[in-house]
């Protein structure tokens, strides 16, 4: 992605090095957990400052303390020299602030258009001008290279990438002097990267300052100017350069040691795996086409391809939570019925889907019930459960992955939005499962967590388990899989051996005819 | 469909054959009134229209169907223009109170003190006191009191759930108790009845030859329908409804426009009791028993969505219809009281199940 | 005394067999009469004896179509009701309003299209609104049942005398009391402790299984309704009480068989007669067909016909028994 | 509520976004039961009693306040062992239906039918015809009638909602008309005396002094806990009813589960028509009015979310306890019916606002 981006150019030049906020001591406090223990932060016109931290550091509170959505215990809040009470989001909004939040905070059954423009609609006399809302919504969003999401759509029907983009073009709909970005890039693949990249670009060069939260540090050193390291609620370093800062260096700050970020050594497979799933075939109109793969037990096969491709409706086809329209799905030679959970359930295929929130967390519950929800009957004899099993086994998993904060009873809704993806993953961990149909799995999760979970995936093929593994991330799917399979507009355009073909060549394949 | 939506034909399309698949499988118990390819609030007053007709097709039909079934059964009574009349005076109180119901079930609440707060306002507005006042300086004062009245306890209601964090269900269970126990204080339980001639004879009357009662309803669902889908505050409605937590962050203060919207639905109650002092001569603590069933019905089986976020006015004036004309149609025919019970179940069902079967249908290309 | 009443109230409702003996020549099919019915939801015994008591009326007679509307407590449901019936061009109206106040306006309206309309049970608001009044004796079957009951405690001026009532939003429901009040007043008496219930038995048991912890000791209870009250005898007979009797209100069959059988705590009753209806049926059609009253010499259908409320007990339960409803 | 299943995760986003609202600091309306940091059903019967009282401390202080008015004012009344257990009596056939429906709404519907299907279940077990068969060959076969015509009525509301996607307030909407109507047709309106002797003995007698009802009504609770809290139905159904999404990509079967809870309430409602038959000795199609109002009222105030996803059997008890204790205290100082309804109005706020205050303050260390 590089490679695209050429300059750093337009940044920082000319501008200011003028102080636009300042946080000092900021502590927040939620019932048994201390989110913010002491956050100082400043940020300066223009620049692009990048805070870092494992997941539950912390980030997202302190984020939201700035948008006025948590009110501090403790702190201050200086804005261009000013001390502010930022009591409630539309004081924060009033002083030019705006957000992308880590979870998108759209309304599902308004349009686009309605949704970029609420709570400061274009209206005369109490009656929307809707002309006006949908004229100025479709140049925001052609200002972020996405004229063709329709602005009259329910937001809900857009898949997560495209919300992603509506709720950057709600925060540049305001005349924000500082934009607070909760990892935007989450769901959004490489091309959309570049296209925000550029957006952020335009808006320091006019002087507004951005804070970028990402866990992929390579994007940090693309766009960052200044970063801000957290660790367990409290500033651990400030002002470091983005670009000089050693990444070993960084890590270390976030996790107190140092981790090798790399992919685990792929295990030869035997040459006589059997085949456990079969897809031929298969298709879904305006979905995707004629999509054959085969899986042997301990492979894992992985998908690329740009947001849309399709590949996550193929992951839910084979899981049968979609129906396929054509095509086949065999798990060990036995056809599933199309359509039927039930039946890829039985037949032992398991699916992480990619919107935790929605598809997979039951936010109300407790971590552990979310861990064994999946695998529920093991706990249980005659139809009662044993809780005692359930919990230790839920905490073995969530050591492994470092759920944090650690103990197996809080409700999920609490945790971090990295911590809650652990969560998701550990629920098909536990399951003994013949396929794993793995959709984003690393998708807002930190550094050090993420090296276990490259780990446990790795163990869990060597175990003989089929693994399906769909990524944004272009090398992760490369570090990973046996074989890649390269989705363009719901076909797919290259299948073979991982160690055939390198990160260039996937670009190419994923943009070749889409670029705009 | 919508201009805004030529711009990616295949993405539209893509969505719409997705909701075809998915119905079948899936377990959902809210579909009802979910048609995700439909288009949205489009631009222009003929996509309005057709889109408004796609989305209630299920309830054009049913009602058309249950006409055909009254002019069979009941041949020259039921299509005559008296019965029409009868049928519209029948459903314009409850309609106008399902009117302001659709605010606050579509802001994510609900209200079951409806009914409880018309009692209140129609005791209020007819004691001897206020009758005096009305008949020494006009007929506004009956009027605003029970305007007042009900906008008060609306208030109440919206005070005790946004600010209180009563849940909605409980809140306005005790105002239902509360304002029906007062009602009862304060006419004593006898049923007071109006002796200020203007006000009948206008309220009784008639304009163009629609009684005032029916153009009441007409203005507040036309009022009521612009205010939910072509004002700020509508669109606030659906994002308080939809995601309160979004709405926040965006800057709407959630609380405030919660309050509004109960007294939204109190106001409601207020004109809708004046409408049932009119045609019933009388304020009396047993007005409006059981509305709030009657209204959520006619809600829901409109098309709003009972957990909020989605809404219809055009929806609910047809779901009372189908409830009044039901009941007319069953009047006009002898049926066993308890069979009409039944059917009426059996009705409700079915209607339900076209409106789904239509509207997925009439949405999908 | 008993017997003066008007002939049609000592019709049977539910055997159909039985053929008037007053009516003589009235009872010849005559001119055919389309008449509409509406009463409040049946949601109580005694409302839905009204119903089938009048529909088997209207079977009985070869030249009436009845038109039964659904049962509502809705006021604005039920003058819609009566406005379908003026649309439909019936030639009467028999009417049991919920409200008697609240159906005035649009049951003058009928009138004034030239249907007959007879107002039953719960009194319209002005006169002009009904050709015809049929009224139960609300007030005196509250001054019956208090007479009885002081006659029966014999000038024991410190008894404890309970209430249960039905409905307690319902005009009737005060005006029972009000009588029975006067009535104990008139003895030296007073209600010492009134639960309303719902005309139900299920309401009739909660009501008296609160109100026999609420008074420890008591000598008579009346309670309003004899469907509500199979509920209050189960709650007594649960509590294991004796130590008083019991009156009760309307007449039913089960409760007229109680009497005579002697074993419970139920001593009398006062009728209230859920025949209404089938008169109101009976004096719509004579009014239709302009008949006069049997034996009235009178040429005109009175204008008021009050139904008197007496008190069953022991002695002359089996005069009633036949005609009492089965609830 | 059950938020649609369509297999899309775009909408599916949505609907759980709105899920998010619950934070602390938000505006939520429906925050009455929430209260972030505690951890909920812990495991442990230390740890169950102590998060038991912690989340029901505002309805214990609530009952315990409205037993020392209870003492005040009616002194050597109401602290009877005699008036306590009347006081159970009365709340055991509410409570019985109450616990079917915390399974209906913790699984994320509603079921308005309740009191229809008891009725229906009270008059089909007293035909003549069932009461003779019950007389030749025991109290059973009205029993399993009761149970039986409860759990069919179940059954239908069950499939209406889970297969064919009728929205579970118009369903079982229907239901009610319908199964009252089948109710009177059954009964042709009368009142049906039961003369089985054996079946009154039984169930209106005593067990180590506690009448065989309260008997029922902790039984149908302990087991209704332990279903609940214990076992992988009741994992499910908060599973179903906090995401019924995620439960179906679980591998949950959503609509079976969906039907079983159907059932489960009307199972209840036959159990409590059989408590309420042996109470009033009669089947009558007019049990039951308004069970629907009082049972969601008791469910909800005890703590169960109606929007589904979190449910307490114990909260629900303490919800019927509160209502009954009450009415009897009214009833014992003779309070006329209109203060009541308004005291109740006022007393309901109060114990919502206590337990909210008093369980956030227990749950925050
Ligand atoms: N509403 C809440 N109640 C209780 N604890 C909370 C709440 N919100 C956040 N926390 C806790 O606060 C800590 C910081 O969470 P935060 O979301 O700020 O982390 P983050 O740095 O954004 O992590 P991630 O990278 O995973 O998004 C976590 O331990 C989390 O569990
Ligand atoms: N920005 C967009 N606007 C409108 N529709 C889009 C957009 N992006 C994708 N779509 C449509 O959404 C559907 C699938 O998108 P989805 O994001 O689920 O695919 P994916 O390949 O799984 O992507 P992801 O990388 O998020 O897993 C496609 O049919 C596509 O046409
Ligand atoms: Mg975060
Ligand atoms: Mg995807």
């Amino acid at each position: 992605m590089s490679s695209q981006n050429t300059g750093v150019s337009g940044k920082g030049d000319g501008v200011a090095d003028e102080e636009l906020l300042r946080m000092t001591g900021i502590v927040k406090e939620f019932p048994g957990v201390r989110a913010l223990d002491g956050v100082d932060l400043d940020v300066r016109r223009g620049e692009v400052h990048c805070l870092l931290g494992q997941n539950g550091a912390g980030k997202s509170t302190l984020i939201r303390v700035l948008t006025g959505a948590h009110q501090p215990d403790q702190g201050s809040i200086v804005v261009n020299g000013n001390e502010v009470a930022l009591n409630s989001p539309t004081a924060a909004i009033d002083l030019g602030i705006a957000a992308i939040y880590q979870e998108l905070d759209l309304v599902p059954d308004l349009t686009v258009a309605e949704n970029v423009f609420l709570g400061h609609e274009p209206a005369r006399f109490g009656l929307t001008r809707r002309h006006e809302v949908n004229t100025r919504a479709r140049e925001l969003l052609k200002g972020l290279g996405h004229g063709e999401i329709p602005v009259g759509r329910t937001v809900g029907l857009l898949p997560a990438a495209g919300q992603q983009v509506v709720s950057m073009a709600r925060a540049l709909s305001r005349d924000a002097q500082l934009i607070v970005m909760d990892e935007p890039s989450a769901v959004l693949d490489s091309e959309e990267v570049g296209n925000l990249f550029r957006v952020i670009r335009d808006l320091t060069a006019r002087g507004v300052a951005v804070i970028y939260i990402s866990h992929r540090l390579e994007e940090i050193r693309e766009i960052g100017d200044r970063v801000t390291v957290l660790k367990d609620g409290a500033t651990v370093a400030t002002g470091l350069d983005a670009r000089q800062t050693p990444t070993s260096e960084l890590i270390r700050l976030m996790t107190g040691r140092s981790i090798e970020y790399v992919f685990p050594p792929r295990a030869t497979l035997p040459g006589d795996a059997q085949t456990v799933l079969e897809v031929t075939g298969l298709s879904r109109p305006r979905e995707f086409e004629d999509i054959g793969f085969e899986v042997r037990a301990g492979e894992i096969v992985g998908f690329a391809g740009l947001v849309g491709s399709g590949r996550s409706e193929v992951l839910e086809t084979v899981y049968g939570a979609r129906k396929a329209a054509t095509g086949e799905v065999r798990v060990d030679g036995v056809t599933l019925r199309p359509g039927r959970v039930q039946a890829a359930v039985k037949a032992g295929v398991g699916l992480a889907p990619e919107e935790r929130k929605s598809q997979a967390l039951l936010l109300d519950e407790a971590v552990y019930k979310n861990i064994t929800v999946s695998t529920m009957q093991r706990f249980a004899s005659g139809g009662f459960l044993n809780g005692h099993a359930e919990k230790k086994a839920a905490e073995e998993l969530t050591k492994a992955l470092d759920v944090r904060p650690p103990g197996v009873e809080h409700p999920v809704r609490n945790l971090s939005g990295g911590n809650q993806q652990k969560v998701v993953l550990a629920r098909w961990l536990l399951r003994d499962c013949r396929v794993l149909l793995l959709d984003e799995p690393t998708r807002g999760v930190d550094v050090g967590a993420r090296s276990e979970i490259y780990a446990l995936i790795r163990k869990l093929a060597a175990n003989g388990v089929a693994i399906v593994l769909v990524s944004s991330e272009v090398e992760e799917v490369l570090g990973l899989a046996d074989r890649v399979v390269v989705m363009r507009e719901g076909r797919a355009v290259h299948t073979g051996p991982a160690h055939e073909i390198d990160e260039h060549r996937v670009l190419d394949l994923v943009m070749e005819g889409s670029a705009v | 469909m919508m201009s805004e939506e030529v711009a990616r034909p295949e993405t539209a399309t893509a969505s719409g054959d997705k909701v075809q698949d998915a119905v079948p499988t899936t377990a959902s118990t809210q579909s009802t009134t979910r048609q995700p390819g439909a288009p949205r609030n489009g631009g222009g007053a003929l996509s309005i229209l057709r889109t408004g007709m796609g989305r209630n097709v299920g309830l054009v039909v049913a009602l058309v169907l249950l006409c055909i079934v009254g002019v069979i059964t009941a041949g020259d009574t039921f299509a005559t223009s008296a019965n029409v009349l009868t049928i519209l005076r029948l459903a314009a109180v409850v309609g106008v109170v399902s009117i302001g119901m659709t605010f606050v079930i579509t802001g994510g609440g609900i209200d079951l003190s409806v009914g409880a707060m018309l009692a209140l306002a129609s005791v209020w507005a007819t004691t001897l006191a206020t009758q005096q006042m009305a008949a020494d300086y006009g007929v506004i004062f009956m009027v605003s009191t029970a305007l007042l009245v009900g906008a008060a306890c609306g208030l109440v209601n919206g005070l005790l759930v946004a600010y209180g964090k009563v849940v909605p269900f409980i809140a306005t269970l005790a105002m239902l108790a509360g304002a029906r126990g007062l009602a009862e204080i304060i006419s004593d339980r006898k049923t007071q009845i109006i002796t200020v001639n203007p006000f009948l004879d206008f309220f009784g009357g008639s304009f163009l030859g629609v009684p005032v009662l029916v153009w009441m309803f007409v203005i507040v669902a036309a009022l009521g329908w612009v205010l939910l889908n072509r004002t700020t505050f509508g669109r606030r409605t659906f994002a308080v409804g939809g995601n309160a937590e979004a709405a926040r962050l965006a800057g709407i203060k959630v609380q405030r426009h919660t309050v509004a919207l109960y007294v939204l639905a109190g106001l409601c109650c207020g004109i809708a009791a004046v409408m049932l002092m009119a045609r019933t001569t009388t304020g009396s603590s047993t007005h409006g028993q059981l509305y709030e069933l009657d209204a959520i019905a006619a809600v829901v089986i409109g098309g709003t969505l009972l957990s909020g976020g989605r809404g219809t006015i055009v929806g609910t004036v047809f779901g009372v219809l189908i409830f009044t004309t039901l009941n007319n149609v069953f009047t006009l025919n002898n049926l066993s009281i308890s069979a009409q019970s039944v059917a009426k179940g059996l009705i409700i069902v079915i209607a339900v199940l076209l409106q789904q079967r239509l509207a997925a249908r009439a949405t999908t290309p | 005394a008993c017997t003066s009443n008007t002939p049609e109230a000592e019709k049977t409702s539910d055997t159909g067999a039985t053929q008037a003996v007053a009516g003589g020549k009235n009872d010849e099919p005559g001119k055919k009469v389309k008449i509409g019915f509406s009463a409040p939801a049946a949601d109580h015994g005694w409302m839905g004896a009204i119903t089938k008591a009048t529909q088997a009326e209207a079977k009985k007679f070869s030249d009436v179509e009845l038109v039964v509307a659904e049962g509502t407590n809705d006021v604005n449901l039920q003058i819609s009701q009566v406005e379908t019936f003026i649309n439909q061009k019936v030639d009467a109206i028999v009417l049991l309003p919920f409200d008697g106040a609240a159906l005035t306006a649009v049951a003058t309206k009928a009138m004034d299209a030239g249907i007959i309309v007879v107002n039953v049970d719960r009194e319209f608001g002005s006169t002009f609104a009904a050709r015809t009044t049929v009224l139960g004796d609300n007030k005196g079957m509250g001054v019956s049942a208090g007479t009885y009951i002081c006659q029966e405690l014999k000038g024991k001026t410190d008894a404890v005398v309970a209430e249960i009532a039905g409905i307690d939003s319902l005009p009737l429901t005060q005006a029972r009391s009000q009588g029975f009040k006067e009535a104990l007043a008139d003895c030296g008496l007073k209600v010492s402790n009134r639960v309303p219930a719902e005309f139900t038995v299920e309401s009739g048991e909660k009501a008296a299984a609160n109100l026999l912890q609420a008074a420890p000791k008591i000598d008579a209870i009346w309670n309003h309704d004899d469907d509500q009250g199979v509920g209050v005898l189960a709650a007594i007979k649960n509590s294991g009480r004796k130590e008083f009797f019991m009156v009760g209100g309307a007449g039913s069959a089960n409760v007229m068989r109680d009497i005579k059988a002697g074993n419970t705590v139920m001593r009398a009753t006062v009728i209230y007669p859920s025949t209404q209806g089938a008169d109101g049926v009976r004096l719509a059609r004579l009014l239709v067909q302009k008949k006069s009253l049997g034996d009235l010499v009178e040429v005109e259908v009175p204008r008021t016909v009050q139904l008197y409320a007496p008190v069953v007990t022991k002695d002359n339960v089996d005069q009633y028994l036949p005609t009492a409803f089965e609830s």
